[in-house]
């Protein structure tokens, strides 16, 4: 029984990783409708800093602070949000799709550096030994600590996210995203209000990084990929429902849920098959999606009109 | 000069020119659908995969195989179209580009599945190169250099002197005009998959005849495309066709030994090569280097 | 409203059946379960069907010849980490906390070893034996001596290649490596080692995968300090060959010097037989007595008439396999403190030797409470204080088109 | 209600030689026009005059490349939208932009200027104090809607309305903005006859009662006889003729620019 709540445990604090990026996409491509494909360069920002920062003193990369967690996190955050700012300062005065295929071209020369500045970040060994939180009371009670702690961090940036979105702050953003025109007619600087949405959204990328680095106790160039770290968390925001915090939230428990189920559904096919399971699960991926913008566009709960007051 | 002819300006013109050819799809589609279309890669990756089963098949050179990449890809992209883009026409381009990023990962599962990971490539062994005066180029960098200008002749007396291409100008250029004024939209827009799923084939097929093949080959090449695509102002082909030889030259000009020997930027960077373009694109002139439409 | 509660509720249902499913499924009577973590998808993929292979072979083996433990089978939990460490992570967990599996064989790349490792197994105390995981920083891990490897260090493998290299008359080389752990760690080894016997490396090149040309890298690299070969340290699938015909066909380099990566039949079908004469390279190799390598081969040709018994990792994968059963044997049920305290008992001298295809006779031998010393397909597989099996090192050519081993040394 | 005499306080709106090119073509050609304050001016003229353009360049949406506006004597050229509105001027689209997940009331709570609670942090750490805010922002929004007779939709989403509805509403946004100069891009169009009669009360009633001035681009020539004096007349990026709508009728050079257009439809 106890390795049935350790499991629970772990899913659940990748489910929550994942809910704190749904909500920093949120913000950005739900409330004020910027499409970041680059979620990747943001998260890679955060995981760096809070592994730089945490890991112990290292001859292989820069730093090895071994500073506690509760110092880098707020910093790998302010990371993520520093990347954000002169690349929002650029691309966001352009068109969504522009800044869609803008933001995977940072993502992939973040991911270049990081693989290729040893000094900084270790190159292709990255970052090993990063001391993940509550570690030190063991098994099973530092693992439930952890996600404890991660709950606690996505509790918060929940009730940020739903005080920005129900704030007049919110509603301007929402005025930007429905009709940008519209919104310099009321007063509204757009170019002001999405470098803010997308900054922060950012900043809880970070933040996600930074708990995925802990999480993981080691960072490499290898430990993101795109997929899972960008694609998969668009997949999320839009099957829980984009525009609405919870959506976001309940839209990265259930989509980790049903991911992590047909990882072990294929596991449980006879050899040979299994390593097609793989290729199946990515073709299921694409048709879940592509049912979900069919059927219910607005995902599972979608924004709900009126509902901010 | 010999070795700047033969290693970096022929390679950049032959990987510029399988950029232009999917530049220059992404683009049309831009410019009559209006969404960024993320599985464009996938179809590179499908006509190549197509063109390797007759090669394999009936043995004859993947050159002679296009026409059966073309004619197998384009089904495919109506078959997509039909099935998911139709259904989101008025729909966000956002949901758009959501909807046909799962089209890609169902075309590249599919392709893991049918032909697993391992690379194949059409021929083996080596060919010799042509060799001039100390210049030399392989034989399939001749034919993909001659086969994209001949796509690209092709292309622009289907767009000028067409029925047909003119209407999809005219779409591209005013959707709700072209509507008003009698333009067949569900034609143009069959016909605008058409063309640029014939462009992705080809493209795939000469990219899999300059390297191996690999599901995975066509979105290797997407997001460069896509700057390419943005460099000549998304929207216009032949912008985006020059876009991707510009991106094809100066990723593989980034390397050049300039000074004793050293390259310019260590080549580990050079896939950064067409975004750091495209990012000073976007500071410095927006709208393309030829203004995009839209 | 209805639509919504209906699918919130279908969410819910699938979500508990996602989560309840492991569960249900746990410990089945008859049999104890081996996780195994391989890239079946991803950059490794290409690797994965003969070493799983391997796996499967030894399994079946030992079931044939009555299974472990009291006569139950042993069955394959696998997973697929798409050689990919954030999902490596994941389904680790899941083959701990939900498959509850006592021992695992993988994972396959250095760096999700070390990230499964430090995120799962080191603190569910799960032994594991990685086939393939050569990067040295493995060694290093402070992991309560519960990571375990039959595939040798890389700086054994860079040792020996810089020591033959220099040996076949090459003075100066030029490197390219793959821009990863395994080609950052495999070149620098080889520097070190050429260097020492005398070599130069005119220059190091680090490649990125899976790119449409390499001419502009092979050009740098062919003009500076006039290389007589290329030591090429990549994967056939993501830019190995790529590399070796863009440098034939322009005439770069005309010798090769490669590594396990690419010890692959299929580099010499995409490449042609001429323009790789006498290439060489080293791979982790079979210090196995002859007659134990040859019942492995007869063994798995049998089984895979298709695939390589020689391939890279298939037999490291297949002694792991065996040398995982034999512990659970030895500490005589499935618990993971046990087995791992039981790995050098069986793998480890002294104790009468045992090897490939002798299940029946392990058995009896543990059943007397005697010692048993397992000498596998790759080696003598014994584990150092580090958990690595100090194999050897195979050095082979290709000849006529086809790849031979010339020789295994030791390092 | 005619232009103030020279030397009286500056007009509400000043427009002097305003130029605007898109590549080769010369959407505004040297517009010059001023509106007098409290008064309700019209823009009348054919299509492609650049009407709609002109309200576009005034109010800060496109960058002019020529001429000056001035908002009661002060320089306004090519201010951002955002510091117009501040200043009270507003505008409203020939076809309604509502913003389309918010309700009519959003719709114009929204406009307001200056709102506290939408700079951050205060949204989150003055939590009570924006919670006030908004309570009376939600009443002034209300007294709005009842002013417009809209006030049994505020909580209907915006794409619910009618097109009338959502000039209306739009007419709303811009009272919430407090504006002291409302330029209305055709209000009558795509209305029916009952709606219409309403919109033109409540621009005279505004007009009237709150001393908003307007300028309006309307193609429906009664109507502008009715609500608007002075009037001017647009064609081919140039303004050809200003007065009275009786004056403009007259006019030869008026007739013209119709006739050598598409022919309006003028009932």
């Amino acid at each position: 029984m106890e390795q049935a709540a350790l499991y629970f445990a772990t899913m659940l604090t990748l489910a929550g990783i994942y809910a704190a990026l749904a909500l920093g996409l949120n913000l950005q491509w739900g409330l004020t409708g910027l499409m970041n494909f680059g979620g990747l360069g943001f998260v890679a920002m955060g995981a760096y800093t809070a592994a730089l920062l945490t890991a112990p003193a290292s001859p292989m990369h820069l730093g090895g602070f071994g500073w506690p967690w509760w110092v880098a996190w707020p910093l790998a955050a302010l990371a993520g949000a520093a990347l954000a700012l002169p690349i929002g300062a650029i691309a966001l005065r352009l068109r969504a799709d522009y800044l869609a295929i803008a933001t995977i071209g940072i993502a992939e020369i973040v991911r270049l550096a990081v693989r290729n500045e040893d000094w900084l970040t270790g190159g292709p060994l990255g970052v090993p030994g990063i001391p993940r939180p509550f570690e030190a009371l063991g098994l099973p009670w530092g693992q439930f600590a952890y996600l404890a702690l991660v709950a606690a961090v996505v509790a918060g940036l929940f009730a940020l996210a739903q005080a920005t979105a129900r704030s007049p702050f919110g509603r301007a953003l929402r005025a930007v995203r429905d009709d940008e025109e519209a919104a310099k007619a009321v007063g509204k600087n757009p170019a002001r209000l999405r470098l803010q949405a997308f900054v922060l959204g950012a900043a809880c990328m970070g933040l996600g990084g930074a708990m995925l680095a802990a999480f993981f106790k080691f960072m490499g160039p290898d430990a993101l990929d795109p997929v899972t770290t960008t694609f998969l968390v668009w997949v999320m925001l839009i099957a829980g429902g984009s525009g609405n915090n919870a959506g976001a939230v309940i839209g990265a428990i259930a989509v980790w849920a049903v991911w992590a189920a047909t990882d072990w559904l294929a596991g449980q096919l006879p050899g040979e098959l299994a390593t097609r399971a793989a290729y199946v699960r990515l073709f299921l991926i694409g048709l879940a999606l592509q049912v979900i913008l069919l059927t219910r566009p607005q995902g599972l709960i979608g924004e709900r009109i009126g509902a901010q007051r | 000069m010999e070795s700047l002819v033969n290693f970096y300006l022929i390679p950049g013109l032959v990987l510029g020119a399988i950029y232009a050819m999917s530049a220059t799809g992404l683009s049309l589609i831009y410019g009559v659908m209006r969404f960024a279309h993320f599985a464009h890669g996938e179809l590179l990756s499908f006509g190549a995969y197509a063109a390797l089963i007759v090669v394999r098949g009936l043995g004859i050179s993947p050159l002679a195989a296009i026409p059966v990449a073309i004619g197998a890809t384009i089904p495919l992209a109506w078959a997509a179209d039909r099935a998911f883009y139709a259904r989101l026409r008025r729909s966000l381009p956002a949901v758009l580009l959501i909807s046909s990023f799962a089209t890609a990962l169902m075309i590249r599962a599919v392709l893991y599945l049918a032909f697993g990971p391992t690379p194949m490539s059409y021929g083996v062994g080596i060919v010799p190169p042509l060799a001039w005066a100390g210049f030399r180029i392989q034989q399939r960098h001749a034919w993909i250099i001659l086969g994209a200008a001949t796509a690209a002749l092709l292309l622009h007396l289907l767009l000028s002197r067409s029925r047909a291409g003119r209407a999809m100008r005219a779409m591209a250029d005013d959707p709700d005009l072209a509507r008003i004024t009698g333009v067949n939209v569900d034609a143009v827009i069959r016909l605008t998959w058409a063309v640029a799923a014939a462009l992705a084939a080809t493209a795939g097929v000469f990219l899999g005849i300059d390297t191996e093949l690999q599901p995975i080959m066509g979105f290797n090449v997407l997001l460069a495309s896509f700057a390419a695509a943005i460099l000549g102002g998304i929207g216009r082909p032949w912008g985006s066709a020059l876009g991707g030889l510009i991106l094809g030259l100066a990723e593989e000009l980034s390397s050049y030994p300039l000074l004793d020997g050293a390259p310019l930027l260590s080549p580990a960077y050079k896939t950064g090569v067409a975004f750091a373009v495209l990012v000073l694109m976007l500071i410095v002139r927006p709208q393309g280097l030829f203004r995009g439409m839209g | 409203m209805t639509t919504l509660a209906l699918s919130r509720r279908t969410l819910l249902a699938a979500g508990a059946a996602a989560a309840a499913l492991p569960l249900a499924a746990r410990a089945q009577e008859g049999q104890v379960r081996i996780g195994a973590i391989l890239s079946a998808s991803g950059g490794l993929a290409a690797f994965v069907p003969p070493i799983r292979a391997g796996i499967m072979l030894a399994l079946e083996e030992i079931n044939a010849a009555g299974g472990v433990l009291n006569g139950q089978r042993l069955t394959l939990i696998e997973a697929d980490d798409q050689t990919n460490p954030q999902v490596g992570v994941s389904v680790a967990t899941r083959l701990v906390q939900a498959d509850n599996v006592p021992i695992i064989i993988g994972p396959m790349a250095s760096g999700i070893l070390i990230a499964t490792a430090n995120a799962v197994t080191i603190p569910a105390g799960v032994p594991i034996i990685s086939p393939s995981a050569t990067a040295p920083a493995i060694s290093a891990l402070s992991d309560n001596d519960t990571v375990f490897r039959t595939a040798v260090p890389d700086g054994l493998q860079g040792a020996v290649l810089g020591r033959i290299t220099r040996e076949r008359g090459i003075e100066r080389a030029a490197v390219m490596a793959i821009n990863n752990d395994y080609g950052r760690g495999l070149a620098a080894a080889f520097q070190a080692a050429f260097e020492r016997h005398g070599g130069s490396v005119t220059a190091t090149q680090n490649f990125e995968e899976n790119r449409p040309s390499y001419r502009a890298e092979l050009q740098t690299l062919a003009g500076r300090g006039n290389p007589q070969a290329l030591v090429l340290v990549a994967y056939p699938g993501s830019g190995g060959n790529t590399i070796l015909r863009n440098a034939v066909e322009n005439a770069f380099f005309s010798r090769f010097v490669l590594t396990d990566g690419m010890r692959d039949q299929a580099v010499v079908q995409a490449v042609g037989a001429q323009p790789l004469a006498g290439t060489f390279g080293t791979a982790p190799g079979t210090a196995a007595a002859p007659e134990r390598r040859a019942a492995y081969e007869a063994a798995f040709r049998r089984a895979n008439p298709a695939m390589d018994p020689a391939g890279a990792f298939v037999a490291q994968a297949y002694d792991a396999a065996y040398v995982a059963a034999l512990a659970i044997q030895k500490a005589g049920r499935a618990d993971r403190a046990a087995i791992r305290a039981a790995l050098r008992e069986v793998a480890n001298p002294p104790g009468e030797m045992v090897g490939p295809g002798e299940w029946a006779k392990a058995r009896g031998l543990i059943a007397q409470g005697a010692g048993v010393n397992y000498e596998g397909a790759s080696g003598p597989v014994d584990f150092n204080e580090a958990g690595d099996a100090q194999g050897r090192i195979e050095v082979w050519e290709i000849r006529d088109g086809r790849i031979a081993t010339v020789e295994n040394v030791s390092a | 209600m005619s232009g103030g005499a020279p030397g009286a306080a500056p007009p509400a709106l000043a427009v002097r030689g305003l130029t605007k090119r898109f590549g080769g073509f010369v959407a505004l050609d040297g517009v010059s026009l001023d509106v007098p304050e409290g008064s309700i001016t019209g823009l009348i003229g054919p299509n492609g005059a650049g009407k709609t353009t002109l309200f576009a360049t005034i109010a800060g949406f496109l960058p002019p490349d020529g001429g000056t506006v001035s908002l009661r004597g002060q320089d306004v050229t090519a201010a951002p939208p955002w510091r117009l509105h501040r200043a009270g001027l507003a505008r409203t689209f020939q076809i309604p932009r509502l913003f389309a997940r918010m309700t009519v009331l959003e719709n114009l709570m929204v406009a307001a200027p200056d709102q506290p609670g939408e700079r951050l942090p205060l949204p989150w750490i003055a939590r009570a104090r924006i919670a006030r805010e908004e309570a009376a922002l939600a009443d002034r929004a209300r007294a709005v809607l009842d002013r417009l007779n809209l006030a049994r939709h505020a909580d209907t989403p915006a794409t619910a309305l009618s097109g009338g509805q959502k000039k209306l509403v739009e007419l709303g946004r811009a009272l919430m903005s407090g504006a002291t100069l409302i330029l209305l891009d055709e209000p009558a169009a795509g209305v029916n006859r009952t709606l219409l009669r309403e919109i033109a009360a409540t621009i005279a009633r505004l007009n009237r009662e709150d001393g908003i001035t307007f300028l309006v681009i309307e193609h429906d020539l009664d109507l502008v006889a009715e609500l608007c004096d002075p009037v001017h007349v647009m064609a081919e990026g140039q303004v050809i003729a200003a007065g009275t709508m009786a004056e403009v009728r007259n006019d030869p050079r008026v007739a013209e620019a119709y006739l050598g257009m598409a022919i309006e439809p003028v009932d």
